[in-house]
């Protein structure tokens, strides 16, 4: 059965009009995800991760900001641009979202207890003492201890990683299909990283929930991803299967990208190896690929041309001239599927 | 947690003591140093007569004892004899002219921290926009023109207002009703109206564009309840610490608005005071406004408390 | 479209690094990057350096002594006419002339216009009155001149503050009781503005006598902004006011936030108990009512003859204002302190002087010139405040404050002498507050993103 | 973050306005109940200027009479106060000549005077004033412990100023009642003018009994004082207002027509009572010279009235200043004009060019004072300023003139004076002028002390006689603050203390007031007037030399003056 997935994006665009012109911060980009399934975003600071998906949930500010072409389909239904289902606000109800620093994504001024009842009285008509029930219900839910305590507590009486929990929480106190995660755990220390993200995947046992988690740590991805997505100045370079992407990456940015990262399968003399340069100037994206000026296999082609999405095998896609049929360029650890498979 | 708080208070009301001291100290030395006589007069007196005024006043005495016997005074509540108003204990100006000041200060911090948080507010949701542009123009221009010019031309237009309508809508002058009031409070309010609505406006955009704000948004919280649950609340604390302070200035620093508008306060008293080297009235009023500024910052401290919960709980 | 094997052929040599490179900034590079870039602080920088050129050059260029009194023209406002007739000096005049009915003896001049009547039908005396409208039905006489009990004076020389116009005398007889009646005469007078040829030499205008003689036209002195209530020329006052509120607004703030910032980094860098201990001291006078302890001091240091006051005034300040910034750097240097750079340079075995001067100080510098600037509008209206309540500079010595004082009183008849003077003051409380307002943008690194 | 504007987001704009209506709500409350406080704090005047219905009218003082302590008062405003509130044995009427007050008739004789009390008159308790009430009002002004400032006014009476120097007890004093209604003075010296000085508030009654009541706080306030003039005082808010009703126990009917006179206000800014009177809230109101203008073009009816006071600089006689030189002083004289001063730098219309120390509305023997003794035209002559002063500068042996110091007071006039005349000696005589500008306290501890050379300053009349300024250069009259010191003058002086024959002693005035002239003592600026306006249904109002600055106990509502 291949029912409508339960979030279908589909060439995705977003600027940002600002004094020295636009910004086109996210290019075409199409992804989707289904319940209890995890979509994992990766890629360089600014390559338009967040963007994407804040663009999905209504948080973009128009102006600056301007959205479209595109759709972003929640169970076939538009919520581009209004975020509105059946005169049903879908963020907070169908799409619960925690965020990169928890110190500074609550209220300073609101219990615990109140902020994660709030999507509660808002969605659900929750009445105050019902909502804070739930609430307490939920922080327990999401192990911390003490609950009906620490819902009376503000937020700065709490660590970093009870404030992520706290997040978490909030996010799907309403019992959403899908949670997005934009860099949970950049802001929390290795231990703390590590419970947050058994936590999530818990809840989407319990739930089968969907959720998109954007992380630039492709350990992280490795642990929780079903699918992966990397992303390159507001395009998508490569998508697919997290074993596709890690283990035949099909684009030479993610081969940059495993090449910076510190692995801990092998602590011998390790070599990180940095991509150099820097991403383009999203003021006036270059015509041909985007990452032509950081490639080591830059070719003729790549300069001017704007590369097509080259679908390699079963849903594993790469946005690279590699993958030309007349390609033959000498590239041994990029993933060429068409000749091997 | 209880008793820390009540340890805190009298921690804080002993060292307000000492910093009365302090005042009462300086100022009792500041004045003994001015030169010139409170007790001259147009006529000149015989040193019969003068002899007779000096015991009157104890000025007789060493200073050092003079200072003494004023500190003993102080410390029962006695701010002597006035040297200008004879027969009146500073003690009874005070009592009688501060709540004059105290209410006009109070209608004016009113005046200034309501219309500071909205027009603060409103600039900053129409940021960078023609009511923005307006309001913050009109607030430059309140903190631009001295106190004295405002009142003057305020008092004007008044006159002005009422000729037009033909009959008195607004006193021009005066003291003993509501419609006294309000003129004069709102001149006096308006550099710190102008003030807070600046401080207003840059919390409320710092705090418009906040990680909570948009988690609050991407809860799906309706942007009513943003505003005021989220962005006001937060926008206000800052305004909250800076009125402390501004209470106690505005109390005191009414001068200006009294001596134009007629208005019987606290703050006249001293400037004539001062013309008449009243050391009584002088030190009495200084200290008394010294305590009460000490006081307020205390109250508004602990107030904080009660408003920012960061700072209740430390 | 096609690709060809051409195509996919590698590049090599040097590409073009597609990348945003901006050059590396020192702190007030950038600062100085984001100022220019705010385009109300550069307008109000513009100004403030207008201001002082204002100050410091303007009277080398308009070099017209700001004490002198031209009382031929007493507040005169911006561009009035100023041909005169130049007429013979003064000569007292004891009521000589023909009698008659109320007529003018001689000419009428700005210098004096006689009068000269005979004794109205019953009256005990007469009142002179002047006017500058024609006597009407409410018996609106004009403003009484002289009042003379009895009918043995019947004359009357009006020198009093003659303008070039029309004006309505009328004498009134007085009744048995001294009071006013109905009884009058009246006379419309116009008068040329005269002068002498000693007051035109005395005020430069000509060298000698010679030059002209009585009965030539001559121009007044040229007084671009008016003159004040004495005839002083409001341009060159407005310049020596400038130096007195400018010199307040700007040493005064300059030195006491000097005084906190070295009061503070020694109690934040000394610590422990001797910063317990000045910052009690410095909580102390906070606590002290400052309007109230600014006259008190300003008439404790006293004023000496011929001096400004401005003295006593700026060390008035200096002593109530410094804790304010003593407590912000006081906080900032116990925050640098514990800053990592700090103490790396300290376990590299960095001299005390050398990390004050070199990492702390710097450090603070950009809270320190955002209240400078910010104190130097507070201090311009302390001092006008001051001029307000008769406590500011002494005569003649101007400034802004005490001329916008002086200038209420002729807020309806010669607005000129306010506005000017409490423009002066708003421009440079505006260009200062939007400058302030800039540098804290341009300096506060939290600041930098937003608006 | 951007400077691009952002989209408007109504519903916080609408919380927004929510919020506001709250604060509007909120405000009207506070501000309604500060408005109940503030009743008993100020003075809810209504009925405006003019209230014929009621037969009120709202008046505005200058300042809050700081002593209604009459044995203690000083100043104008409390004098004013007590003008309408109170009465002694003489009192004025409204063309300032003396008439009965509590005395009916009175005799005053070489060596005393003897006042015969009148009757009716009453303590606003209804008991009589008696003699016994005066002597224990006059004992109590020389007792030492009493520290009246103005007790020198009584010295006249014997004993007095030894009884002020703690030298002899209070009762010595020479005052004596015979019976209730006698009362006997017993003079040092003879004092002619005696009858003038009683109508002063230093000799007003007190009521023993009433004053013992008062527990130390007599003149406090409305109702620590009894009255027995024109007005009671039924209420006084301190610097807000004060309320005076007819007195229906006074023993006259020849003044207080007005049922209710309200101070509305009080306050010194001549801005702000203009602005009341453009209002109609108040009756009258000074006009300063800038108001003129605006004054003839709402075509006001303008009055006048001199103010009794006279300005001159004084100058010190003191060793080591220049101005004890006499060549100097002319030249001082000679190089102003107090003609140009009062008519361009004051502009002031009220005001008369002063030329003797004498103000023209003094009395002599017969008639006006100057116009029996005209003074000395004053001559302003430059060329012979400067010869007088290069003679000074040849006696003095200088090379240069030192600087000169100009004290002056802090009012807008003072300032003024002190300008003009620092401009004035800088250009006619080259001059150095430094000016000195005192608070007013500091100003008057300047000239005891002698630190000035020339000191802008003005006297006004305590009584109506002409020693209320001739005595005032007297080598031991310490209001000579420049302490000149002339036998002549002294000589002078006695005779006019003590001459019975009038017209022997307007000769010795006369010869005082030309010999201020040829010394030089003074050079004088102007005698002070008002300009001012009355709210033309308001007749009978009078501006006054002596005495109270202004006097409502002869006016009259007129509703016919209404238009």
């Amino acid at each position: 059965m291949t029912a409508a997935p339960l979030l279908q994006v589909e060439d995705l665009h977003v600027e940002f009009a600002t004094h020295g012109g636009t910004v086109r911060a996210v290019r075409g980009v199409d992804f989707s995800v289904d319940s209890n399934r995890t979509l994992a975003i990766v890629g360089e600071s600014g390559c338009g991760k967040s963007v994407s998906v804040q663009s999905i949930m209504g948080l973009i500010p128009v102006p600056p900001g301007r959205i479209g072409p595109g759709s972003a389909l929640l169970r076939g239904q538009e919520i581009l641009g209004n975020n509105v289902v059946n005169g049903r606000d879908v963020r907070g109800s169908e799409i619960g979202m925690i965020f990169q620093d928890p110190m500074t994504s609550l209220n300073p001024t609101m219990t615990i207890g109140a902020q994660i009842a709030e999507p509660l009285q808002v969605h659900r008509g929750y009445g105050a003492g019902r909502a804070r029930e739930e609430a307490i219900r939920l922080l327990e839910s999401c192990r911390i201890p003490e609950a009906r305590k620490r819902a009376g507590q503000y937020p700065f009486e709490f660590s970093g990683g009870m404030l992520q929990r706290a997040m978490i929480a909030m996010a799907i106190s309403c019992k959403p299909a899908l949670l997005i995660a934009d860099e949970p755990t950049t802001a929390l220390d290795v231990t703390i990283q590590s419970q947050i993200l058994d936590l999530m995947r818990d809840l989407q046992r319990e739930t089968g929930m969907a959720i998109i988690l954007i992380t630039h740590d492709l350990g992280v991805v490795a642990r929780m991803a079903d699918e992966v997505l990397v992303m390159y100045a507001g395009e998508v370079v490569e998508k697919g299967g997290v074993d596709d992407v890690f283990y035949r990456s099909a684009h030479p940015y993610t081969l940059g990208l495993k090449a910076a990262m510190p692995s801990n399968r092998d602590d011998s003399a390790q070599v990180l190896t940095p991509i150099d340069g820097s991403p383009p100037d999203l003021f006036a994206p270059p015509g041909g690929c985007g990452y032509f000026a950081r490639c080591p296999y830059a070719m003729q082609a790549c300069e001017d041309n704007h590369p097509e999405s080259f679908d390699l095998h079963a849903d594993h896609f790469a946005r690279c001239w590699l993958h030309h049929e007349d390609c033959d360029v000498e590239a041994t650890d990029v993933h060429r599927t068409t000749a091997s498979e | 947690m209880r008793q820390g708080m009540a340890w805190y208070v009298c921690k804080r009301l002993l060292q307000g003591v000492v910093t009365v001291w302090f005042i009462a100290t300086a100022t009792f030395f500041a004045m003994h140093n001015v030169p010139g006589d409170p007790l001259l007069n147009d006529r000149a007196m015989t040193p019969a007569i003068r002899a007779n005024l000096e015991a009157r006043y104890g000025l007789d005495q060493p200073l050092f004892n003079q200072y003494l016997i004023y500190l003993g005074n102080l410390a029962q509540g006695d701010f002597g004899i006035s040297f200008t108003q004879e027969n009146r204990q500073v003690n009874d100006i005070i009592r009688e002219h501060f709540p004059v000041s105290a209410t006009l200060g109070i209608l004016a911090v009113l005046f200034a921290a309501a219309g500071g948080v909205l027009w603060g507010a409103l600039t900053a949701l129409y940021r960078n926009r023609m009511p923005d542009y307006v309001i913050m123009f009109l607030v430059i221009l309140g903190i631009s023109v001295p106190s004295f010019v405002v009142a003057a031309l305020s008092q004007l237009g008044l006159v002005t207002l009422n000729t037009l309508v033909g009959r008195s809508l607004l006193p021009v002058a005066g003291w003993g009703s509501v419609f006294h009031m309000l003129t004069p409070a709102l001149v006096l309010g308006l550099s710190t109206m102008a003030y807070l609505t600046r401080l207003m406006r840059s919390s409320m955009l710092e705090i418009i564009d906040s990680d909570f704000v948009r988690t609050a948004k991407s809860k799906g919280v309706p942007p009513a309840l943003i505003f005021s649950r989220h962005q006001l609340r937060n926008a206000i604390l800052p305004v909250v610490t800076v009125l402390g302070p501004q209470i106690a200035v505005i109390t005191t620093g009414g001068f200006v608005v009294e001596l134009v508008f007629a208005i019987p306060g606290l703050g006249r008293f001293f400037v004539e005071a001062v013309q008449q080297l009243d050391y009584t009235v002088i030190m009495g009023t200084t200290v008394f406004y010294g305590a009460f500024l000490v006081f307020m910052v205390i109250v508004v401290d602990l107030l904080y408390g009660f408003i920012d919960p960061r700072v209740r709980l430390q | 479209m096609s690709y060809g094997a051409a195509d996919f052929l590698p590049v090599s040599g040097q590409r073009d690094v597609h990348g945003i490179s901006r050059p590396s900034l020192s702190y007030l590079q950038d600062a100085w990057l984001r100022l220019k870039a705010n385009r109300r602080a550069l307008a109000s920088l513009y100004l403030v350096l207008g201001l002082l050129f204002f100050t410091i050059a303007g009277p080398w260029i308009w070099r017209v002594d700001s004490a002198v009194q031209d009382l031929d023209q007493i507040s005169q406002p911006p561009g009035v006419d100023r041909a005169a007739l130049i007429v013979p000096d003064y000569q007292s005049w004891d009521g000589a002339g023909e009698a008659g009915p109320l007529h003018v003896v001689g000419d009428a001049t700005s210098q004096s216009v006689r009068l000269k009547w005979d004794a109205l039908p019953g009256a005990n005396g007469h009142r002179v009155y002047r006017n500058i409208f024609p006597v009407g039905p409410e018996l609106a006489y004009g403003m009484p001149l002289a009042e003379f009990f009895d009918n043995t004076i019947l004359y009357h020389e009006d020198r009093l503050d003659l303008r070039p116009g029309r004006y309505f005398y009328s004498v009134v007889a007085l009744g048995e009781d001294g009071a006013v009646t109905a009884n009058y005469e009246s006379l419309t007078v116009d008068v040329r503005r005269v002068t002498t040829l000693a007051e035109a030499v005395d005020r430069g205008l000509i060298e000698n006598g010679d030059q002209l003689a009585v009965g030539d036209s001559i121009e007044l002195q040229l007084h671009p902004l008016g003159t004040d209530y004495l005839g002083r020329d409001m341009l060159a006052r407005l310049m020596a006011g400038a130096r007195v509120s400018l010199f307040i607004g700007i040493v005064a703030p300059a030195l006491f936030v000097l005084f906190g910032v070295v009061f503070g980094a020694a109690a934040g860098f000394i610590g422990g108990r001797v910063d317990q201990f000045m910052m009690r001291f410095a909580d102390f006078v906070v606590a002290l009512p400052f309007l109230l302890f600014m006259i008190l001091f300003k008439i404790a240091f006293g004023i000496g003859p011929g001096e400004s006051g401005v003295m006593p005034m700026l060390v008035a300040m200096v002593v109530l204002l410094w804790p304010a910034t003593a407590r912000l750097v006081r906080g900032q240097i116990l925050q640098l302190r514990e800053a990592a750079y700090v103490q790396a340079s300290q376990l590299l075995g960095a001299r005390t002087n050398y990390l004050v001067l070199r990492h702390m100080l710097p450090n603070t510098l950009g809270v320190v010139l955002v209240t400078l600037t910010f104190e130097i509008p507070k201090a311009i209206f302390v001092e006008a405040f001051l001029s307000f309540i008769g406590m500011g500079v002494a005569p003649p010595t101007p400034s802004w404050g005490s001329m916008s004082n002086e200038g209420i009183a002729t807020m309806l008849t010669t607005p000129h002498e306010l506005i000017f003077p409490a423009l002066f003051i708003s421009i440079t409380v505006l260009a200062f507050n939007l400058l302030g307002d800039g540098l804290r943008d341009a300096l506060d690194a939290r600041m930098r993103n937003a608006g | 973050m951007n400077a691009q504007p952002s989209r408007t987001n109504f519903s916080a704009l609408r919380q927004l306005a929510l919020y506001a209506l709250y604060v509007v709500f909120g405000l009207a409350a506070v501000v309604w109940l500060l408005g109940l406080a503030a009743n008993s704090t100020g003075s809810a005047v209504t009925g405006g200027a003019i209230d014929a219905e009621n037969d009120a009218i709202t008046i505005a003082l200058r300042t809050e009479p700081p002593q209604l302590d009459y044995g203690r008062a000083t100043d104008s405003s409390s004098l004013t106060v007590l003008f309408h509130t109170m009465e002694g044995l003489l009192t004025y009427d409204d063309e300032m000549a003396l008439i009965p007050g509590v005395a009916e008739r009175w005799e005053i004789r070489e060596d005393g005077a003897t006042f015969w009390l009148r009757e009716d008159a009453r303590w606003s308790n209804g008991e009589p004033v008696t003699a016994h009430d005066f002597v224990f009002a006059w004992r109590r002004v020389q007792d030492p412990a009493t520290a009246s400032a103005y007790a020198f006014i009584m010295y006249p009476v014997k004993n007095a100023e030894a009884i002020n120097r703690g030298d002899l007890p209070r009762e010595t004093l020479g005052v004596r009642a015979v019976g209730d209604r006698i009362l006997e003075v017993e003079f040092e010296q003879p004092t002619p003018y005696f009858d003038k000085l009683v109508a002063f508030v230093t000799f007003y009654p007190i009521n023993e009994a009433f004053f013992e009541s008062t527990g130390g706080r007599f003149g406090a306030d409305a109702d620590m004082l009894l009255y027995n003039g024109p007005y009671l005082m039924t209420e006084w808010v301190h610097s807000a207002s004060m309320r005076w009703e007819r007195n229906p126990g006074y023993w006259g009917d020849h003044k207080g027509f007005i049922d209710t006179i309200n101070v509305g206000y009080i306050t010194q800014d001549v801005n702000a009572r203009l602005n009341l009177f453009k209002d109609g809230q108040i009756a009258d109101t000074q006009l300063v010279p800038q108001m003129l203008g605006e004054a003839m073009e709402r075509r006001w009816q303008i009055d006048r009235s001199m103010d009794g006071t006279v300005f001159f600089l004084q100058l010190n006689f003191r060793d080591g200043h220049v101005t004890a030189n006499k060549n100097f002083r002319k030249a001082l004289l000679l190089a102003q004009d107090p003609v140009e001063f009062v008519y361009k730098a004051l502009k002031e219309p009220s005001y008369m060019p002063a030329v003797s120390l004498f103000p023209y509305w003094i009395r002599g023997a017969e008639d006006y004072f100057r116009q029996e003794h005209p003074p000395i035209p004053h001559e302003y002559n430059v060329a012979k300023a400067r010869e007088h002063l290069e003679l000074a500068r040849q006696e003095l042996g200088l090379e240069e003139f030192p600087p000169i110091h100009l004290l002056a007071d802090d009012s807008p006039l003072g300032s003024i004076s002190a300008e003009y005349f620092q401009a004035v000696y800088a250009r006619n005589l080259g001059l150095e002028m430094r000016i000195d500008k005192q608070i007013f306290k500091q100003r008057l501890a300047k000239m005891d002390a002698g630190e000035f050379d020339i000191v802008v300053s003005g006297w006004g009349p305590d009584y109506d006689d002409a020693l209320t300024f001739g005595d005032l250069f007297s080598s031991w009259n310490l209001n000579n603050r420049g302490r000149y010191s002339s036998p002549e003058m002294d000589a002078l002086i006695r005779i006019a203390q003590s001459e019975l024959d009038p017209v022997r002693r307007m000769e010795a005035f006369a010869r005082i007031q030309d010999l201020v002239r040829e010394d030089v003592v003074i050079v004088p600026m102007y005698e002070r007037g008002w300009s001012f306006v009355v709210d033309p249904r308001l007749k009978g109002f009078k501006r006054r030399a002596v005495g109270p600055e202004v006097d409502y106990t002869y006016a009259r509502i007129d509703e016919q003056a209404a238009d």
